[in-house]
Protein backbone atom coordinates (compact mmCIF):
# COMPACT_ATOMS: atom_id res chain seq x y z
CA UNK A 1 0.00 0.00 0.00
CA UNK A 2 1.80 3.19 -1.10
CA UNK A 3 1.83 6.41 1.59
CA UNK A 4 -0.58 9.06 0.22
CA UNK A 5 0.40 13.03 0.94
CA UNK A 6 -1.81 15.62 0.97
CA UNK A 7 -1.46 19.17 0.93
CA UNK A 8 -3.62 22.04 1.73
CA UNK A 9 -4.45 25.87 0.97
CA UNK A 10 -1.45 28.25 0.35
CA UNK A 11 0.74 24.57 0.99
CA UNK A 12 -1.04 23.22 -1.76
CA UNK A 13 -0.39 26.31 -4.13
CA UNK A 14 2.72 26.13 -3.06
CA UNK A 15 3.81 22.82 -3.84
CA UNK A 16 1.49 22.85 -7.02
CA UNK A 17 -0.56 20.02 -6.38
CA UNK A 18 -2.86 17.86 -3.99
CA UNK A 19 -1.54 15.38 -3.34
CA UNK A 20 1.53 12.64 -3.73
CA UNK A 21 1.43 8.91 -4.00
CA UNK A 22 4.70 7.25 -2.36
CA UNK A 23 5.45 4.06 -3.27
CA UNK A 24 5.55 1.50 -0.11
CA UNK A 25 8.60 1.63 1.84
CA UNK A 26 10.35 0.84 5.37
CA UNK A 27 8.76 2.33 8.29
CA UNK A 28 9.53 5.70 7.83
CA UNK A 29 8.71 9.60 9.84
CA UNK A 30 6.68 12.75 8.86
CA UNK A 31 9.71 14.60 8.81
CA UNK A 32 11.07 12.00 6.03
CA UNK A 33 7.98 12.25 4.08
CA UNK A 34 8.07 15.78 3.47
CA UNK A 35 11.94 15.32 2.88
CA UNK A 36 11.02 12.91 -0.28
CA UNK A 37 8.02 14.52 -1.26
CA UNK A 38 9.65 18.12 -1.51
CA UNK A 39 13.40 17.15 -2.95
CA UNK A 40 14.61 18.76 -0.05
CA UNK A 41 12.60 21.98 0.53
CA UNK A 42 12.51 23.03 4.61
CA UNK A 43 8.77 22.79 5.58
CA UNK A 44 7.64 26.30 6.02
CA UNK A 45 7.67 27.75 9.11
CA UNK A 46 4.05 26.94 10.65
CA UNK A 47 2.86 24.19 9.11
CA UNK A 48 1.17 21.71 10.82
CA UNK A 49 1.13 18.15 9.92
CA UNK A 50 -1.24 15.36 10.52
CA UNK A 51 -1.34 11.35 10.02
CA UNK A 52 -4.62 9.44 9.81
CA UNK A 53 -6.54 12.67 10.03
CA UNK A 54 -4.63 13.19 13.61
CA UNK A 55 -2.03 16.14 14.67
CA UNK A 56 1.24 15.08 15.11
CA UNK A 57 4.73 16.37 15.24
CA UNK A 58 7.83 15.69 12.51
CA UNK A 59 9.09 12.52 14.48
CA UNK A 60 5.70 10.28 14.06
CA UNK A 61 6.14 7.16 12.27
CA UNK A 62 4.76 6.78 8.94
CA UNK A 63 3.70 3.31 7.87
CA UNK A 64 2.70 1.75 4.27
CA UNK A 65 -0.93 2.81 3.84
CA UNK A 66 -1.03 5.81 6.04
CA UNK A 67 -2.47 9.01 4.88
CA UNK A 68 -0.21 11.89 5.71
CA UNK A 69 -0.72 15.68 5.62
CA UNK A 70 0.71 19.10 5.27
CA UNK A 71 -0.94 22.59 5.81
CA UNK A 72 -0.50 25.79 7.52
CA UNK A 73 -2.08 27.11 10.04
CA UNK A 74 -6.07 26.94 10.18
CA UNK A 75 -8.43 29.77 9.94
CA UNK A 76 -11.68 28.41 10.56
CA UNK A 77 -14.66 29.44 12.39
CA UNK B 1 -24.12 15.53 19.21
CA UNK B 2 -24.03 16.01 15.96
CA UNK B 3 -21.26 17.31 13.56
CA UNK B 4 -22.28 18.95 10.16
CA UNK B 5 -19.87 20.41 7.88
CA UNK B 6 -22.02 21.87 4.53
CA UNK B 7 -20.91 23.27 1.17
CA UNK B 8 -24.25 25.48 0.94
CA UNK B 9 -25.55 28.51 2.96
CA UNK B 10 -27.32 27.65 6.11
CA UNK B 11 -29.58 28.76 8.43
CA UNK B 12 -28.50 28.40 11.88
CA UNK B 13 -31.26 29.11 14.06
CA UNK B 14 -33.54 26.58 11.22
CA UNK B 15 -30.60 23.99 12.12
CA UNK B 16 -31.00 24.45 15.66
CA UNK B 17 -35.05 24.32 15.80
CA UNK B 18 -34.17 21.55 13.62
CA UNK B 19 -31.72 19.65 16.05
CA UNK B 20 -34.13 20.06 19.07
CA UNK B 21 -37.07 18.67 17.57
CA UNK B 22 -35.26 15.51 16.23
CA UNK B 23 -32.13 15.12 18.53
CA UNK B 24 -32.98 15.80 21.69
CA UNK B 25 -34.71 14.29 24.24
CA UNK B 26 -37.68 15.03 25.51
CA UNK B 27 -38.78 18.77 25.99
CA UNK B 28 -38.36 20.04 29.71
CA UNK B 29 -35.09 17.87 30.53
CA UNK B 30 -33.15 21.46 29.64
CA UNK B 31 -32.60 24.58 31.15
CA UNK B 32 -29.58 26.09 29.33
CA UNK B 33 -29.32 26.57 25.45
CA UNK B 34 -25.64 28.90 24.44
CA UNK B 35 -25.20 29.43 21.07
CA UNK B 36 -21.96 31.16 18.93
CA UNK B 37 -22.76 32.30 15.47
CA UNK B 38 -19.86 33.38 13.46
CA UNK B 39 -20.69 35.69 10.42
CA UNK B 40 -18.57 36.68 7.54
CA UNK B 41 -18.10 40.46 7.70
CA UNK B 42 -17.19 42.40 4.96
CA UNK B 43 -14.14 43.99 6.36
CA UNK B 44 -10.94 42.27 8.07
CA UNK B 45 -8.05 43.60 9.11
CA UNK B 46 -7.96 46.84 7.32
CA UNK B 47 -9.45 45.77 3.86
CA UNK B 48 -12.79 45.50 2.08
CA UNK B 49 -13.76 41.60 1.62
CA UNK B 50 -16.06 40.84 -1.43
CA UNK B 51 -16.08 37.26 -1.41
CA UNK B 52 -14.23 34.14 0.52
CA UNK B 53 -13.23 30.29 -0.35
CA UNK B 54 -13.14 28.18 3.09
CA UNK B 55 -11.19 25.01 2.63
CA UNK B 56 -11.47 22.00 4.96
CA UNK B 57 -9.76 18.79 5.00
CA UNK B 58 -12.86 16.30 3.95
CA UNK B 59 -12.54 13.40 6.42
CA UNK B 60 -10.34 15.20 9.31
CA UNK B 61 -12.64 18.54 9.84
CA UNK B 62 -15.73 15.81 11.33
CA UNK B 63 -12.95 14.26 12.96
CA UNK B 64 -11.57 16.77 14.59
CA UNK B 65 -14.90 18.49 15.58
CA UNK B 66 -16.57 15.14 17.12
CA UNK B 67 -13.57 14.63 19.39
CA UNK B 68 -14.05 18.20 20.65
CA UNK B 69 -17.72 17.40 21.06
CA UNK B 70 -16.62 14.64 22.88
CA UNK B 71 -14.11 16.22 24.97
CA UNK B 72 -16.75 18.99 25.85
CA UNK B 73 -18.89 15.98 27.06
CA UNK B 74 -16.82 15.07 29.17
CA UNK B 75 -16.08 17.99 30.63
CA UNK B 76 -19.46 19.74 31.44
CA UNK B 77 -21.97 18.51 32.45
CA UNK B 78 -23.98 18.88 29.18
CA UNK B 79 -26.53 17.08 27.15
CA UNK B 80 -26.06 18.00 23.64
CA UNK B 81 -24.11 19.45 21.13
CA UNK B 82 -24.09 20.80 17.50
CA UNK B 83 -21.71 22.26 15.58
CA UNK B 84 -22.16 23.26 11.55
CA UNK B 85 -19.36 24.69 9.65
CA UNK B 86 -19.87 26.35 6.17
CA UNK B 87 -16.85 25.13 3.43
CA UNK B 88 -16.64 26.61 0.00
CA UNK B 89 -17.57 29.99 -1.57
CA UNK B 90 -19.25 32.37 1.33
CA UNK B 91 -20.97 35.83 1.01
CA UNK B 92 -20.79 38.58 3.00
CA UNK B 93 -23.48 38.19 5.85
CA UNK B 94 -23.71 34.56 5.16
CA UNK B 95 -23.07 32.52 8.32
CA UNK B 96 -19.35 30.49 9.26
CA UNK B 97 -20.09 28.36 11.59
CA UNK B 98 -22.83 27.37 14.71
CA UNK B 99 -21.73 25.95 17.91
CA UNK B 100 -24.83 24.95 20.57
CA UNK B 101 -24.44 23.33 23.70
CA UNK B 102 -27.34 22.20 25.65
CA UNK B 103 -27.30 21.81 29.30
CA UNK B 104 -29.09 21.63 32.51
CA UNK B 105 -27.62 24.83 34.05
CA UNK B 106 -26.83 27.81 31.90
CA UNK B 107 -22.66 28.17 33.50
CA UNK B 108 -22.21 24.26 31.24
CA UNK B 109 -23.89 25.35 28.60
CA UNK B 110 -21.76 28.90 28.69
CA UNK B 111 -18.40 26.92 28.77
CA UNK B 112 -18.46 24.41 26.70
CA UNK B 113 -20.66 26.49 23.95
CA UNK B 114 -17.05 28.72 24.33
CA UNK B 115 -14.63 26.05 24.71
CA UNK B 116 -15.85 24.48 21.53
CA UNK B 117 -15.34 27.69 19.52
CA UNK B 118 -12.36 28.73 20.59
CA UNK B 119 -11.05 25.10 19.99
CA UNK B 120 -12.09 24.92 16.22
CA UNK B 121 -10.82 28.01 15.81
CA UNK B 122 -7.46 26.79 16.78
CA UNK B 123 -7.32 23.27 15.91
CA UNK B 124 -10.04 22.51 13.31
CA UNK B 125 -8.17 22.54 9.68
CA UNK B 126 -10.35 25.14 7.78
CA UNK B 127 -8.48 27.75 5.78
CA UNK B 128 -9.73 31.06 4.71
CA UNK B 129 -9.18 32.70 1.15
CA UNK B 130 -10.31 36.71 0.98
CA UNK B 131 -11.31 38.38 -2.23
CA UNK B 132 -10.55 41.81 -1.95
CA UNK B 133 -11.17 44.79 -4.01
CA UNK B 134 -8.08 43.39 -5.89
CA UNK B 135 -6.57 40.41 -5.64
CA UNK B 136 -6.96 37.57 -3.30
CA UNK B 137 -5.46 36.91 0.16
CA UNK B 138 -5.02 33.89 2.40
CA UNK B 139 -5.49 33.94 5.84
CA UNK B 140 -2.50 34.20 7.81
CA UNK B 141 -4.36 33.50 11.07
CA UNK B 142 -7.49 34.27 13.32
CA UNK B 143 -7.33 36.98 15.79
CA UNK B 144 -7.35 36.29 19.30
CA UNK B 145 -11.37 37.33 19.42
CA UNK C 1 -31.27 47.28 21.14
CA UNK C 2 -34.73 45.44 21.94
CA UNK C 3 -36.55 44.71 24.73
CA UNK C 4 -39.74 42.65 24.80
CA UNK C 5 -41.61 40.94 27.80
CA UNK C 6 -44.15 38.66 26.71
CA UNK C 7 -47.04 37.23 27.92
CA UNK C 8 -47.43 34.08 25.39
CA UNK C 9 -45.02 31.46 24.13
CA UNK C 10 -42.68 32.69 21.74
CA UNK C 11 -40.02 31.17 19.29
CA UNK C 12 -36.20 32.35 20.43
CA UNK C 13 -34.87 31.41 17.33
CA UNK C 14 -37.77 33.16 14.96
CA UNK C 15 -37.63 36.35 17.44
CA UNK C 16 -33.69 36.26 16.62
CA UNK C 17 -34.04 36.13 12.66
CA UNK C 18 -36.77 38.80 13.14
CA UNK C 19 -34.58 40.82 14.88
CA UNK C 20 -31.32 40.13 12.47
CA UNK C 21 -33.72 41.35 9.19
CA UNK C 22 -35.42 44.27 10.88
CA UNK C 23 -33.92 45.57 13.33
CA UNK C 24 -29.57 45.11 12.37
CA UNK C 25 -27.76 47.76 10.08
CA UNK C 26 -26.03 45.98 7.24
CA UNK C 27 -25.42 42.08 6.93
CA UNK C 28 -21.86 42.02 6.95
CA UNK C 29 -20.87 44.41 9.88
CA UNK C 30 -20.86 42.23 12.87
CA UNK C 31 -19.56 38.71 12.63
CA UNK C 32 -20.38 37.63 15.95
CA UNK C 33 -23.98 36.40 17.71
CA UNK C 34 -23.62 34.80 20.84
CA UNK C 35 -27.03 33.72 22.37
CA UNK C 36 -28.30 32.41 25.80
CA UNK C 37 -31.64 30.76 26.21
CA UNK C 38 -33.16 29.64 29.76
CA UNK C 39 -36.20 26.85 29.09
CA UNK C 40 -38.50 25.44 31.88
CA UNK C 41 -36.86 22.43 33.05
CA UNK C 42 -39.78 19.90 34.41
CA UNK C 43 -37.28 19.54 37.40
CA UNK C 44 -36.14 21.65 39.89
CA UNK C 45 -34.58 21.67 43.66
CA UNK C 46 -35.86 17.68 43.64
CA UNK C 47 -39.35 18.05 42.60
CA UNK C 48 -41.12 17.40 39.01
CA UNK C 49 -42.64 20.61 38.34
CA UNK C 50 -45.70 20.88 36.51
CA UNK C 51 -46.28 24.42 35.46
CA UNK C 52 -44.83 27.57 36.34
CA UNK C 53 -46.64 31.47 36.87
CA UNK C 54 -44.08 34.03 36.12
CA UNK C 55 -45.22 37.19 38.21
CA UNK C 56 -43.68 40.27 36.76
CA UNK C 57 -43.85 44.08 37.40
CA UNK C 58 -44.80 46.12 34.56
CA UNK C 59 -42.93 49.24 34.12
CA UNK C 60 -40.05 48.54 36.21
CA UNK C 61 -39.15 45.03 34.06
CA UNK C 62 -39.02 46.56 30.60
CA UNK C 63 -37.29 50.22 32.47
CA UNK C 64 -34.50 47.41 34.35
CA UNK C 65 -33.85 45.36 30.95
CA UNK C 66 -32.87 48.43 28.82
CA UNK C 67 -30.63 49.83 31.32
CA UNK C 68 -28.73 46.42 31.39
CA UNK C 69 -28.41 46.66 27.45
CA UNK C 70 -27.49 49.88 27.56
CA UNK C 71 -25.09 49.42 30.54
CA UNK C 72 -23.60 46.38 28.36
CA UNK C 73 -23.51 48.67 25.12
CA UNK C 74 -20.89 51.08 27.35
CA UNK C 75 -18.78 47.95 28.97
CA UNK C 76 -18.03 46.10 25.38
CA UNK C 77 -18.17 46.64 22.09
CA UNK C 78 -20.67 45.51 20.67
CA UNK C 79 -23.45 46.56 17.74
CA UNK C 80 -26.63 45.13 19.27
CA UNK C 81 -28.62 43.19 22.07
CA UNK C 82 -31.94 41.56 22.06
CA UNK C 83 -33.68 40.44 25.24
CA UNK C 84 -37.24 38.76 25.49
CA UNK C 85 -38.73 37.47 28.77
CA UNK C 86 -41.58 35.54 29.17
CA UNK C 87 -44.21 36.45 31.67
CA UNK C 88 -48.04 34.73 32.92
CA UNK C 89 -48.52 30.97 32.59
CA UNK C 90 -45.41 28.19 31.34
CA UNK C 91 -45.56 24.49 30.60
CA UNK C 92 -42.16 22.69 30.45
CA UNK C 93 -39.84 22.84 27.58
CA UNK C 94 -40.98 26.32 26.83
CA UNK C 95 -38.69 29.37 26.78
CA UNK C 96 -38.48 31.18 29.36
CA UNK C 97 -35.91 34.07 28.38
CA UNK C 98 -33.91 34.92 25.31
CA UNK C 99 -30.28 37.63 25.35
CA UNK C 100 -28.99 37.58 22.62
CA UNK C 101 -25.97 40.06 21.49
CA UNK C 102 -23.91 40.97 18.29
CA UNK C 103 -20.46 41.95 18.43
CA UNK C 104 -17.63 42.85 15.49
CA UNK C 105 -15.63 39.48 17.73
CA UNK C 106 -16.46 36.91 19.70
CA UNK C 107 -15.04 38.26 22.95
CA UNK C 108 -17.26 40.79 23.33
CA UNK C 109 -20.23 39.25 22.14
CA UNK C 110 -19.81 36.38 24.78
CA UNK C 111 -19.22 38.90 27.59
CA UNK C 112 -21.79 40.50 27.04
CA UNK C 113 -24.28 37.67 26.57
CA UNK C 114 -23.40 36.03 29.18
CA UNK C 115 -23.50 39.93 31.59
CA UNK C 116 -26.74 40.18 30.88
CA UNK C 117 -28.22 36.93 31.63
CA UNK C 118 -26.51 37.12 34.99
CA UNK C 119 -27.92 40.19 36.05
CA UNK C 120 -30.99 39.93 34.46
CA UNK C 121 -31.08 36.62 36.75
CA UNK C 122 -30.10 38.99 39.71
CA UNK C 123 -31.84 41.75 39.47
CA UNK C 124 -34.84 42.12 36.99
CA UNK C 125 -38.02 41.90 38.66
CA UNK C 126 -39.11 38.33 38.02
CA UNK C 127 -40.98 36.11 40.66
CA UNK C 128 -41.63 32.07 40.01
CA UNK C 129 -44.28 30.05 41.06
CA UNK C 130 -43.92 26.64 40.43
CA UNK C 131 -46.67 23.83 40.47
CA UNK C 132 -45.56 20.67 41.76
CA UNK C 133 -47.98 17.45 41.98
CA UNK C 134 -49.55 18.61 45.11
CA UNK C 135 -49.32 22.19 45.74
CA UNK C 136 -47.18 25.37 45.08
CA UNK C 137 -44.51 26.78 45.91
CA UNK C 138 -42.46 30.62 45.42
CA UNK C 139 -39.05 29.88 43.86
CA UNK C 140 -37.08 31.13 46.76
CA UNK C 141 -34.23 32.76 45.03
CA UNK C 142 -32.20 31.62 41.49
CA UNK C 143 -29.68 28.84 41.52
CA UNK C 144 -26.23 30.48 41.04
CA UNK C 145 -25.79 28.70 37.05
CA UNK D 1 -51.17 63.33 44.87
CA UNK D 2 -51.03 60.18 46.38
CA UNK D 3 -48.08 58.01 47.46
CA UNK D 4 -49.08 53.98 45.20
CA UNK D 5 -47.50 51.62 47.32
CA UNK D 6 -47.27 47.94 45.21
CA UNK D 7 -46.62 44.78 46.32
CA UNK D 8 -45.52 41.45 44.34
CA UNK D 9 -45.04 37.94 44.58
CA UNK D 10 -45.43 36.65 48.34
CA UNK D 11 -45.13 39.69 49.42
CA UNK D 12 -48.50 40.46 47.92
CA UNK D 13 -49.82 37.21 49.32
CA UNK D 14 -48.61 38.20 52.68
CA UNK D 15 -50.08 41.72 52.74
CA UNK D 16 -53.35 40.14 50.92
CA UNK D 17 -53.90 42.93 48.24
CA UNK D 18 -51.65 44.64 45.45
CA UNK D 19 -51.74 47.97 46.61
CA UNK D 20 -52.38 50.60 48.76
CA UNK D 21 -52.84 54.69 47.88
CA UNK D 22 -51.16 56.59 50.96
CA UNK D 23 -52.67 60.14 51.07
CA UNK D 24 -50.34 62.98 50.17
CA UNK D 25 -47.91 63.59 52.87
CA UNK D 26 -44.86 65.53 54.21
CA UNK D 27 -41.66 64.06 52.44
CA UNK D 28 -40.67 60.96 54.50
CA UNK D 29 -38.68 57.45 53.67
CA UNK D 30 -39.42 54.16 52.35
CA UNK D 31 -39.04 52.70 55.70
CA UNK D 32 -41.54 54.92 57.01
CA UNK D 33 -44.36 54.06 53.93
CA UNK D 34 -44.14 49.95 55.06
CA UNK D 35 -44.27 50.98 58.28
CA UNK D 36 -47.63 53.15 57.60
CA UNK D 37 -48.93 50.26 55.11
CA UNK D 38 -47.96 47.34 57.50
CA UNK D 39 -49.23 48.48 61.24
CA UNK D 40 -45.56 48.37 62.10
CA UNK D 41 -44.70 45.21 61.11
CA UNK D 42 -41.25 44.13 60.43
CA UNK D 43 -40.07 44.25 56.68
CA UNK D 44 -39.71 40.68 55.95
CA UNK D 45 -36.01 39.88 55.48
CA UNK D 46 -34.31 39.94 52.32
CA UNK D 47 -37.18 42.30 50.93
CA UNK D 48 -36.32 44.61 48.00
CA UNK D 49 -37.70 48.16 47.96
CA UNK D 50 -37.82 50.40 44.37
CA UNK D 51 -38.88 53.85 44.14
CA UNK D 52 -40.33 55.05 40.96
CA UNK D 53 -39.00 51.92 39.52
CA UNK D 54 -35.58 52.18 40.61
CA UNK D 55 -33.86 50.07 43.36
CA UNK D 56 -33.66 52.03 46.61
CA UNK D 57 -32.74 50.93 50.11
CA UNK D 58 -34.92 51.79 53.29
CA UNK D 59 -33.33 56.03 53.83
CA UNK D 60 -34.52 56.90 50.39
CA UNK D 61 -36.83 59.80 50.40
CA UNK D 62 -40.54 59.11 49.35
CA UNK D 63 -42.35 62.59 47.97
CA UNK D 64 -46.28 62.86 46.91
CA UNK D 65 -46.98 61.02 43.95
CA UNK D 66 -44.05 58.76 44.10
CA UNK D 67 -44.75 55.17 43.34
CA UNK D 68 -43.12 52.96 45.88
CA UNK D 69 -42.61 49.08 45.43
CA UNK D 70 -41.86 46.04 48.31
CA UNK D 71 -40.82 42.60 46.95
CA UNK D 72 -38.99 39.13 47.78
CA UNK D 73 -35.56 38.52 45.89
CA UNK D 74 -36.28 37.79 41.89
CA UNK D 75 -36.37 34.61 40.62
CA UNK D 76 -36.64 35.96 36.84
CA UNK D 77 -34.26 34.00 33.92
Amino acid sequence: MPITVKYFASLREHMGREQDLLPAAEATTVAEVWHRVSDGQVLPENTLSAVNMEYVTATHPVRDGDEVAFFPPVTGG
Amino acid sequence: MAVQVCGEPFDPWQAIQSHQQNALGRLGEYGATAVFVGTMRDFNEGAQVRAMVLEHYPGMTEKHLESLCAEAQRRWEIIDTLVVHRYGSVEPGEPIVLVAAWAGHRTAAFDACRFLIEELKSRAPFWKKEALAHGERWVGRNSPG
